[in-house]
């Protein structure tokens, strides 16, 4: 025979004691101060934060490691079109539910981080007011070319505009994704290296099977035509 | 002097939300319309100092009336509570004359027949002394009519359930 | 203020909803219509009283008392019925429902 | 004659219409405040006393916060939907609002300045607990209003919610009032208050304390507060019925819904925890007022403790333990009370003591018992593969 009503009380006592607790021990409180300055003025476009870069990177890496907010566009190195992993195939822009990336292939190729002549996104939208960061699109990005960002602070005074990510916008650096969300970075270079010796390696096995395969043809080749008129022969 | 501001302001208050209750081709707005009309109600109620009849007017017609109309007109008619048809009945002229002539047959009396208008007496409105009356020489009536009110709970309940109508009766217009 | 006032007050409102009653065709606001009627008839009981000779019998009041009771029955069974007739006839439009006249 | 009455109405109502909306911004800060606590989180402290810059040095807990709130919100874009029934649109918020400060008035609220105009004074009204229960009830038809006006259906089906809710929790919120209207012999709010003088609050009674939880848990779904908040779950109808309400409008409606917390607060007050009494009023009158505001914001803080820690119930769950439990329970609550009450008007001693534990026993058994018919014929979930 329980209390009638016990279980609202043992509740009760539960947030009683958080409501308590949150006063004596700092180390309950989850939240960071945020430190706005009154002299930063408002941002005009989403992402524009009216800080630093070094501070900007520490505000989003004072966000815990797992926090994931939009996407963002990574590229290798320090000129982000030249390096740009994104060959605007747009699996993500069909794939996306609620269809907030708008793509426009590039009409000429130019070469890429992979040293390969590829398509590059002329355009590449993310509009962030639509967007229900499900994260599907880093899921389906064949080349690893988009993945989430922390970036928090996005308020603008400008509805329309000011919530629509430009390409330029959303071009990283891989640094930063290791600064923002070091394990799942370490983890995804590495598969990239795994994926990338594995292709070698099948590569110069398939070189080496293929230079095999043309030996062994020469061979039978050679056999053949000594065989030839046996056969001819043979069928006669 | 407030009293007469108090009744004028009132009656014409509940002559508006009655007519325009009775005149909306909305529903939904007729049914807010009467409900002004009842609360009109309750403050002449007030104004003749039977305080308990005026809060029970507005609990039994504002909170309960009202509310089971709303729900009546949202389960027969359009959410929106136009009514689409034709408003006025066919007999209408003759529904107007007949209230025309309800109308000089009650004022006649009213000014003619009555002894000459009168100072209300004053009185001291009690909710105690209705409450002993109810309990005392009106006991009956009150059992009678909580038994009329459980009749009718239960009668509204069937009613509404509706009996299993067979289908070819369905089908035939 | 006098009786007067009253009564004729109470029989305007009667009046506009017998009117209502008379001339519209939809069952819903036929019943608005008997609700000011009543209504009114109970102004008039509420006037009678305090301008009578004996206020403190309270004869009034609790008549009111008990017409208010019977005509919240009265609106509850009423609803039903009509919710009834739409279920049947698919209309609450009183003169459409004319099963028993002779074509 | 007729000047002198206006400016006692006047004297009688504005400090009304000024407190409590006063009162209403310091809600909010405390209600948030407190349920960030509750989730170890801060909440807001930025906002300084007016004129000290934003996240400046003098920010004073956040006090400022309501300040800042309701210069937005009357700055806010007035968006009215285009299908919209302009008019009851414009309508429902204010009619959500008269209702709520109507009823202040039938609150034995004595301020020194008032002592004067006893006559005025609408708690001294012969029938002021009925009225203010049939007051309350307007409430109803502003939130069907709102719903119908925005011609969105999640409006409506909050709209509908509210009056399935509030007409369902209406009646054991009137009859658990009806065992102390029994007991004091009047309707008359200011007798009830003094009928409780010396600490003879009517919650240190068995059936006064049974009826003052079924009075609270009725008027917590009576004001739309969680756990009973069905007609504005946000995560399954948006906000409910206020949904397509923007700017000063909701604002009106928030305004509304927090002094209607008010009102109903001060009734359990005047009912149950014995009005304006407390220690030293005798000494200093005016202790009075400060207790009975007290006492509001006591039971306020148990609201939002319990905002704070229970889930939202389900539609049937909410309609079932109303008609269900509180429904049988008050009735039983009034039978016993009568009965008890009768009986110990002659006990004295030792037989009232055991009048009184009698009456708790019936009262919790049966609660008990009810809970076990109501408790849903469902076994525990077995785990076929998780252990």
């Amino acid at each position: 025979m329980s209390l009638l009503g016990g279980g609202i009380f043992k509740g009760m006592a539960v947030t009683l004691r958080n409501f308590v607790g949150s006063y004596f021990y700092k180390d309950r409180l989850t939240t960071n101060d945020y430190s706005w300055r009154p002299s930063d003025k408002l941002p005009q476009r989403a992402g524009e934060y009216p800080k630093e870069e070094g501070e900007q990177l520490r505000d989003t890496t004072t966000v815990t490691n797992y926090s994931r907010n939009f996407p963002m566009l990574l590229h290798d190195g320090s000129e982000p079109m030249d390096t740009i992993r994104c060959v605007a195939c747009q699996i993500c822009e069909r794939e996306c539910p609620p269809q907030c990336i708008y793509i426009e292939k590039s009409t000429e190729k130019k070469e890429n981080a992979g040293g390969k002549p590829q398509f590059f996104p002329a355009t590449f939208d993310i509009d962030v007011s639509v967007c229900m960061s499900c994260q599907i699109c880093v899921e389906v990005c064949p080349f690893d070319a988009i993945v989430m960002n922390s970036q928090f602070e996005l308020s603008t005074p400008d509805r329309f505009g000011g919530l629509l990510l430009r390409r330029d916008d959303l071009l990283k650096s891989n640094g930063y994704y290791h600064k923002i969300h070091p394990e799942e970075a370490t983890a995804r270079d590495k598969r990239i290296a795994e994926e990338k010796a594995a292709k070698e390696a099948k590569k110069k096995a398939a070189a080496e099977a293929a230079k095999k395969m043309a030996e062994e043809k020469a061979k039978a080749e050679a056999e053949a035509n000594e065989g030839t008129p046996d056969m001819e022969e043979n069928t006669e | 002097m407030s009293e007469q501001i108090a009744f004028w302001m009132l009656s014409a208050i509940a002559v508006l939300g009655a007519l325009v209750a009775v005149r909306k081709r909305n529903l939904i707005h007729g049914v807010f319309a009467l409900m002004i009309f009842f609360a009109a109600l309750s403050g002449l109620f007030l104004l003749l100092l039977a305080e308990f009849i005026a809060a029970v007017q507005i609990l039994v017609y504002i909170g309960a009336v009202g509310i089971l109309l709303l729900f009546a007109i949202m389960l027969t008619e359009r959410v929106t509570g136009d009514d689409g048809r034709r408003m006025t009945s066919r007999g209408w002229f003759w529904g107007l004359v007949v209230a025309a002539a309800v109308f000089v047959i009650l004022l006649l009396p009213a000014i003619q027949e009555l002894p000459p208008p009168e100072a209300a007496q004053a009185i001291d409105p009690s909710v105690k002394e209705l409450g002993h009356k109810l309990m005392n020489p009106y006991v009956v009536t009150l059992e009678v009519l909580a038994l009329l009110l459980t009749a009718a709970l239960i009668g509204a309940v069937t009613a509404a359930q509706g009996v299993r109508i067979p289908k070819e009766e369905d089908s035939s217009e | 203020m006098t009786l007067h006032h009253y009564l004729i007050l109470a029989a305007v409102l009667f009046c506009v909803g017998l009117m209502g009653a008379f001339t519209r065709r939809n069952a819903i606001v036929v019943l608005f219509s008997v609700e000011i009627m009543l209504n009114a008839a109970n102004l008039n009981f509420i006037a009678f009283w305090r301008y009578s000779e004996n206020p403190a019998l309270l004869h009034g009041p609790l008549f009111t008392l008990f017409a208010i009771a019977v005509a919240a029955a009265e609106v509850a069974v009423g609803l039903a019925l009509v919710i009834a007739v739409y279920r049947h006839f698919k209309t609450v439009d009183l003169e459409s429902m004319d099963t028993l006249r002779e074509e | 004659m007729s000047l002198d009455l206006i400016r006692d109405i006047l004297i009688a109502t504005v400090p009304l219409l000024v407190i409590f909306p006063t009162l209403f911004a310091f809600t909010t800060w405390l209600e948030r405040k407190a349920l960030a606590r509750i989730q170890n989180r801060v909440g807001p402290n930025k906002v300084g006393v007016p004129l000290t810059r934003y996240g400046g040095r003098f920010s004073l807990f956040g006090l400022g916060q309501p300040l800042a709130d309701g210069i937005k919100m009357l700055f806010k874009e007035n968006i009215v939907p285009r299908d919209a029934d302009r008019l009851f649109h414009l309508l429902a918020p204010i009619l959500a609002l008269i209702p709520a400060m109507l009823v202040l008035c039938f609150l034995p609220l004595e301020f020194p300045w008032t002592e004067s105009l006893l006559p005025v004074q609408a708690f001294l009204l012969d029938g002021a607990v009925i009225f203010f229960f049939a007051i309350t009830g307007l409430n109803t038809l502003a939130i069907f209003m709102a719903g119908w006006a925005s011609r969105n259906k999640y409006s409506l089906l909050g709209g509908m919610r509210a009056i399935a809710q509030m007409i369902s929790y209406e009646i054991p919120l009137v009859l658990s009032a009806v065992v102390v209207v029994m007991m004091v012999g009047s309707l008359n709010a200011a007798e009830i208050a003094n009928a409780q003088a010396d600490w003879n609050w009517f919650v240190f009674t068995p059936w006064g304390l049974a009826a003052f939880v079924i009075f609270f848990i009725a008027s917590l779904a009576e004001i739309n507060r969680s756990p009973f908040d069905l007609p504005e779950a946000e995560s399954e109808i948006i906000a409910g019925y206020f949904t397509e309400y923007s700017g000063f409008k909701f604002a009106l409606f928030f305004l509304g819904e927090y002094i209607a917390m008010f009102a109903i607060s001060g009734l359990a007050v005047t009912l149950f925890l014995g009005g304006g009494a407390g220690p030293g009023v005798a000494a200093l009158p005016w202790l009075s007022t400060v207790w009975f505001i007290a006492k509001i914001f006591a039971l306020i803080a148990v609201m939002i403790w319990l905002r704070g820690t229970l889930p939202r119930l389900r539609v049937d769950q909410l309609m079932g333990f109303a008609w269900k439990f509180l429904l049988p329970l008050s009735i039983l609550n009034i039978i016993v009370a009568g009965f008890a009450w009768h009986a110990q008007q002659q006990a004295s001693g030792i037989l009232k003591a055991i009048i009184w534990v009698a009456c708790l026993l019936i009262l919790y058994a049966t609660a008990k018992g009810l809970d076990q018919l109501n408790r849903p014929n469902v076994r525990p979930r077995e785990y076929k593969y998780a252990e």
